[in-house]
């Protein structure tokens, strides 16, 4: 073990393969909190977890802890999670509605708002002190998308239009599924903890090859119609599509479609159950949209690096270490569709979370996958499925393949190196 | 108020046999013991609304059937093989709740191996209630709500029967 | 993650404010272990714990473990828990009596003295084998003042009188409020882990600022005269001092002066019922000092880098990580004063230890510290209260101002620049 | 010198209740449970002379009071929030001790999660000494002694009712 | 904390002493890894415990998982536990026997001997897919001798006769112990955790001097006759050896022979109690022969770096960081010899394993050991014992000496300043 | 079938005194408590043939005797101090076995501080099965089989009383 040098990403991944070792090395781990989770931009909350004045709850922007709120001038804020005078962490609970935060180890007082109120015996502080100055702080770039909040912890850097680009119309496609055009994340979140790379996550999740192995319990247990999702022939029809910034998508609809069935996205519920829905939905966007919404479904979509829009369900991912991330999940409820809504949350007790039919395989296959990475040879993992028969798109433009291919994986780790090789 | 001992004994010797049953991934004699209307409830927080929040587990009775044939199939891969685990039931409480029913309470602590992984020991501990009901002379189980001390907390996979 | 620098310290320590990675880098932690705990002085335990000839107990000096015994001239030894043949930790109990050290592995026999007593079959060891120059090794400097001892793992550097310099005032008040001018720590010690950096245990034990807030739920609990102890009044006319050396101090005297009964450090028990003790100290000390002692009270004060002298509580800390910390306590029990050691084993029970009334909340705001520190803006610490108002007393020539300002975290800070600024 | 099996239920059952006030903070109820010269003793070592060593805890009646006090504040920063626990209470041997009296012992697990700070899941565990007495006609703990096995080592916050 | 230089591992192995550092420091382990566990031959397992087609195993070669295999030619086969796909880990359960491994991921199948036999999808992988290209990984050198399986994870270096060199006659002696000739390790693995460092095993496990002090608490324990194994005149007149390479033994034979009893080693069981035993070995090996196996015994010697011949156990370890390793034990069953088999069984329960009577004692001194480190001084661990007496022994030509004498240890420590001195 | 209950108290309380005396280390006492063909037996695994296995613990009466000389010679050093510890028995199953004898089987989970070396708080779990016997009156133990959850991985010394 001799000095360490600087890691070039470059040779470590490549169009048809990437190296174990970005999945095992701590010093990479540290590279990506540096020059992705702590410069650039990922999603922090949504604004419907805050909807009231004085709403709050705590989240990590990669290793930093902030609280999300929203502020006496109803405005969603992203504060540090630290007090300005000695650093105590000044909120331990997870979230509630307070009027304001107080310091419990020397009792200054911050508004939600983040502004200081409060100082004890503020003489002693000298004359050069401006409370102005001591607010918390927060991010210094944060942008709000359809609710989505996304920071940046770095100042200067790419633009919050040029980081989320064509991801935009994975989030409305995602918001359009509500008549009201908002999405609501009021139903708690679960949380699974696994030892694996968080990588493996934004991989997996708009991996379509691994469904037939990696779920074959679910496809067995599980009668023909409720395992519709899984069906073999929408396999071949299905479309996994590069969105560009390292978002990714696997695209459902071709599927659906062919069956020519509304809401086979959602256990192929009949329309008759909804009613108030499908009309909701025509007023507000007209018989054609709504029925395209409603055959095509939610999107299943990853934002780089952390968000992911999982149909019926959104999620996002803490990494911990090298080996270790944290999987959040949530119902996405829509606006003005309780008939929805009260299938959404069984649904997603279905799909997502520890305890769940398909998540917990997953966490399995990336713990294994840790495992496996402890072996040497091969040093790499392959990623040519589909290099050749991948195609661009008419209608989107898009880089595309089938469903089984891995345009998603390598449109993740081509943005990576991007994103990886600025200097920290 | 207070049941007679005999009774106790046998709604005590109902969950013990539960918990050995689970702790075996004893699939179909476990999935035996449920009622026709049976909840099994692995809530975020004790207190939690199912008509607005999420739960880990809230599974009716054909969906308990699901669970049980996935954990079959033999390609549950969170559970091959499955985890060996022991959990240990105390602090029971027992109220008639009428008509052949009784709510039950009991804490636990579960030691699960992740053998099909990171062979690492998970630690489970929390309360339980039950409803119990007494069908054609037998025991059931109606309802299984387990509040985990950390089910709002990053947790591993529950894929085991718990 | 590149090449790792020598960190330059006085970037990092100002002095109006400090910079969060001290607390939270494991390069800086180790360099503490080398510049602080392994080669300059440090309190190790008090005569009084070993008190009969073949007493033994373990302690750490740094992440060293080592055996302090009463050896067979009766004096007190701090010796090296490692066999001088292969290395076997050689003393697995915390304490006892013992005539010798037999270790485990192969039989070697020690003194307590640490002298080299018996090997089994010594032929083996060969002609150039002296048992005189394979005794149990020892700090290479040690010293007792008053009963505590104190070493250092360097031959050379600092001496014993300027590292403790002006400390032993401090330590005389402490064992002057005995008649018999000793203490005795007799009681135990409970131990208390948290995760939290070492440093935040000196900074919080003479910091008067945090009080109001951090044990704002004793104060609402005790009835006004046991909650004396936090009297508002008497906090405004206490005192913070800089020993120098980075020794620190509460002075509470000028408060219960100004209440003009004695004992109010002692939860303000009469006279009448300290009746013996009370006599012995006039008759000790003459009737002046004895008054003096009893109104005044003990020190509440920091001996750099890891011993508190806590009122009637003796407290050292041992470090663990960055992130993890150990703390000790014990009653000061007085030599001579049975009436005062019964109230001062209660007294200690209310006040120190992980289930008592004041230190867990300490404990909890060192690890909110710690928690908090993970964010890093603001990147720095604020230590600028009273840097306006502090002046020289004086009646003791030293750095002082008001019990709520930071004289003593200053003071701390610079004696640390100074220790870490050597080169290792 | 065995005690009918009723008087072992209610005994066993009081301590079931005390267990579970404890584990969900429901601090007034639990220290309704305490006689006029309660000892609520946390020692160090299982056998030290409390008039010459120093305990974790060593609280009589008032100071219970003053730690409920405390706990209630709003304020006790070690415990607030709360932190989520359940133990589990077994191997229970009871014995009567004259005059309505009861010497009782139990092992028991504890599960705390200290999400005031660190969200670490702590465990906990030993032994317990009770002394119960009958006061008019309703039981009440006059000691209860807790043996922690690593009481001696060193141990996370002890804020909580254990 | 600096630059981190490489180590120069000369200045840390000296003739007479050893550093503490090389049982403490992390990068000691890390080159470690990389020069003896990574690149050297090491001991896998053992062809007896894969009889079957299709059987297989998993174990680690270092810090890599590995799956050793009967092929369907009825070969021995070792392979990395690690899915050419993606590198997820292939085989979770510990042994089995099957027809073929299916990747729980995406569902690729490989045969027991690693070929690829099926992929999901396969046009999707392209025409540049070679299914013969994609097979399981394997060391790239592996041999077997007499059932013992050691495999070299560098394609060059080291011969296997070179490495392993005398070490086969110590081999030879432990399966000719069986009047086939062949050993059999079917009676399962107890495995061993402990915080120490891996070198104290090799270290412990041929260091007879350890035996009166260690284990005084089984002599104390046993009658005379049971305890024989540490009979003091015995003890005298065993031998030390140092076999070269790194393989060291202690002889026991002597003492045995001195009391003219066969099987002293195996309990002091009497020849009557195993009639089958005594007729099949001088059948096999004449009369001689046989007489002096049972007489002398199987080897209690080390093979360099991980294999132990522990009489009548194997046992061979994991190393897992600097201060943690696994040892795993198991009895050596002899083929052809179902009456000493069934005492095997027991008389390995006594010995070895976590609950045994010798182990635990065992593994505690190298906790002990890895604690008493810690302390800084001395600063080297002393290994001159019996340096001025030992000798070359005319027989065998080996450097020996009597039973309490380090020769052993010095034997490991200079192969392995050797191996270390090799550029990684 | 079912047991009266004084009997099964008093089962249960054996079973309680034994893990007493086992926490305890109370060497003496506890060897008194088993039969002249006495097995205590922790396997690798719940089902292996101990003719063909190899087990943690496989100790006839006499090797029991041996143990317990070997712990009491003081030079024990894997428990030189005996670890302090205390294990919670819980879903205690009882079924007689005819001729005064019962299989008896509970889960446990036991912490134990292993104060002799690393200081580490080591967790154990897993079921117990036992075998008692009416002896001039007096339960004894003639089988104590412990099943750890793990014990087929790598663990910790086993050297105080399982
Ligand atoms: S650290 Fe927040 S008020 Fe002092
Ligand atoms: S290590 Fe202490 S006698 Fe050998
Ligand atoms: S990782 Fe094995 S099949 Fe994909
Ligand atoms: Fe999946
Ligand atoms: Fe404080
Ligand atoms: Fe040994």
């Amino acid at each position: 073990m001799g000095i360490q040098q600087p890691i070039s990403y470059d040779a470590l991944v490549r169009r048809d393969r990437v190296h174990g070792r970005l999945y095992t090395d701590p010093a990479v781990f540290s590279d990506e909190m540096d020059r992705i989770y702590h410069s650039g931009w990922v999603f922090v909350a949504h604004a419907s977890e805050v909807p009231n004045m004085g709403d709050y709850l705590r989240r990590q922007i990669g290793r930093q802890p902030v609280i999300v709120t929203r502020d006496a001038h109803n405005e969603v804020r992203v504060l540090f999670n630290r007090c300005t005078h000695r650093g105590t962490m000044i909120c331990a609970k997870e979230r509630g509605n307070t009027a304001t935060f107080t310091c419990p180890y020397h009792g200054w007082t911050f508004g939600v708002g983040g502004e200081l109120r409060g100082v004890h015996l503020p003489a002693g502080m000298g004359s050069g002190f401006e409370k102005s100055e001591m607010g918390l702080a927060g991010p210094p770039r944060m942008q709000i998308y359809r609710g989505f909040i996304f920071a940046s912890l770095a100042a200067d850097g790419q633009s919050f239009d040029d980081y989320l680009g064509r991801g935009k119309e994975l989030i409305d496609r995602a918001c359009d599924m509500s008549p009201d055009g908002e999405i609501e994340l009021s139903a708690g979140w679960l949380k699974h903890r696994f030892h694996a790379n968080w990588k493996m996550i934004p991989e997996n999740n708009t991996d379509g090859y691994h469904v037939y192995a990696a779920h074959a319990s679910l496809l067995k247990a599980t009668n023909p119609f409720a395992s519709f999702a899984f069906d073999e022939d929408k396999g071949d029809i299905s479309i996994t599509r590069d969105w560009g910034g390292g978002h990714t998508e696997i695209d459902f609809s071709p599927g659906y479609r062919r069956k020519g069935k509304p809401f086979l996205w959602f256990g192929g519920v009949s329309e008759a159950k909804l009613p108030n829905y499908v009309a909701r939905m025509e007023q507000a966007y007209g018989k054609e949209q709504a029925r395209k919404s409603m055959m095509d479904g939610p999107p299943h979509a990853i934002i780089f690096p952390n968000l992911f829009l999982g149909e019926m369900n959104i999620s996002f991912m803490v990494p911990i270490a090298a080996n270790e991330v944290l999987q959040y999940y949530t119902p996405m409820l829509l606006k003005g569709a309780p008939e929805v809504n009260v299938r959404a949350l069984r649904q997603g007790e279905g799909a997502m979370g520890p305890g769940s039919f398909l998540l917990p395989d997953d966490a399995t296959m990336s713990e294994r996958n840790q495992l496996g990475l402890a072996a040497q040879s091969p040093e790499w993992l392959d990623l040519r499925r589909g290099l050749e028969r991948e195609y661009v798109d008419e209608n989107t433009g898009l880089l595309s393949s089938g469903i089984s291919d891995e345009v998603t994986n390598r449109a993740f780790w081509s943005h990576y190196l991007q994103v990886m090789s600025r200097a920290a | 108020m207070a049941l007679p001992e005999s009774e106790m004994r046998e709604i005590e010797a109902f969950l013990i046999v539960e918990a050995r049953l689970a702790d075996e991934s004893r699939y179909d004699e476990w999935e035996a013991l449920w009622t026709d209307d049976a909840l099994y409830w692995v809530p975020r927080r004790p207190d939690i609304d199912p008509a607005k929040e999420v739960s880990h587990i809230y599974d009716n009775r054909q969906r308990i059937g699901t669970r049980i044939r996935q954990l079959k199939s033999g390609f549950r891969h969170s559970q091959t093989p499955a985890s060996p685990m022991r959990r240990v039931l105390s602090n029971i409480e027992i109220a008639p709740a009428g008509a052949g029913e009784y709510e039950v309470a009991a804490n636990f602590m579960l030691m699960e191996l992740a053998i099909q992984s990171t062979r690492n020991m998970n630690f489970w501990g929390g309360r339980i209630q039950y409803r119990l009901r007494r069908v054609d002379g037998q025991l059931r189980m109606a309802v299984k709500k387990i509040m985990l001390i950390d089910a709002d907390e990053p947790i591993a996979n529950l894929a085991f029967l718990v």
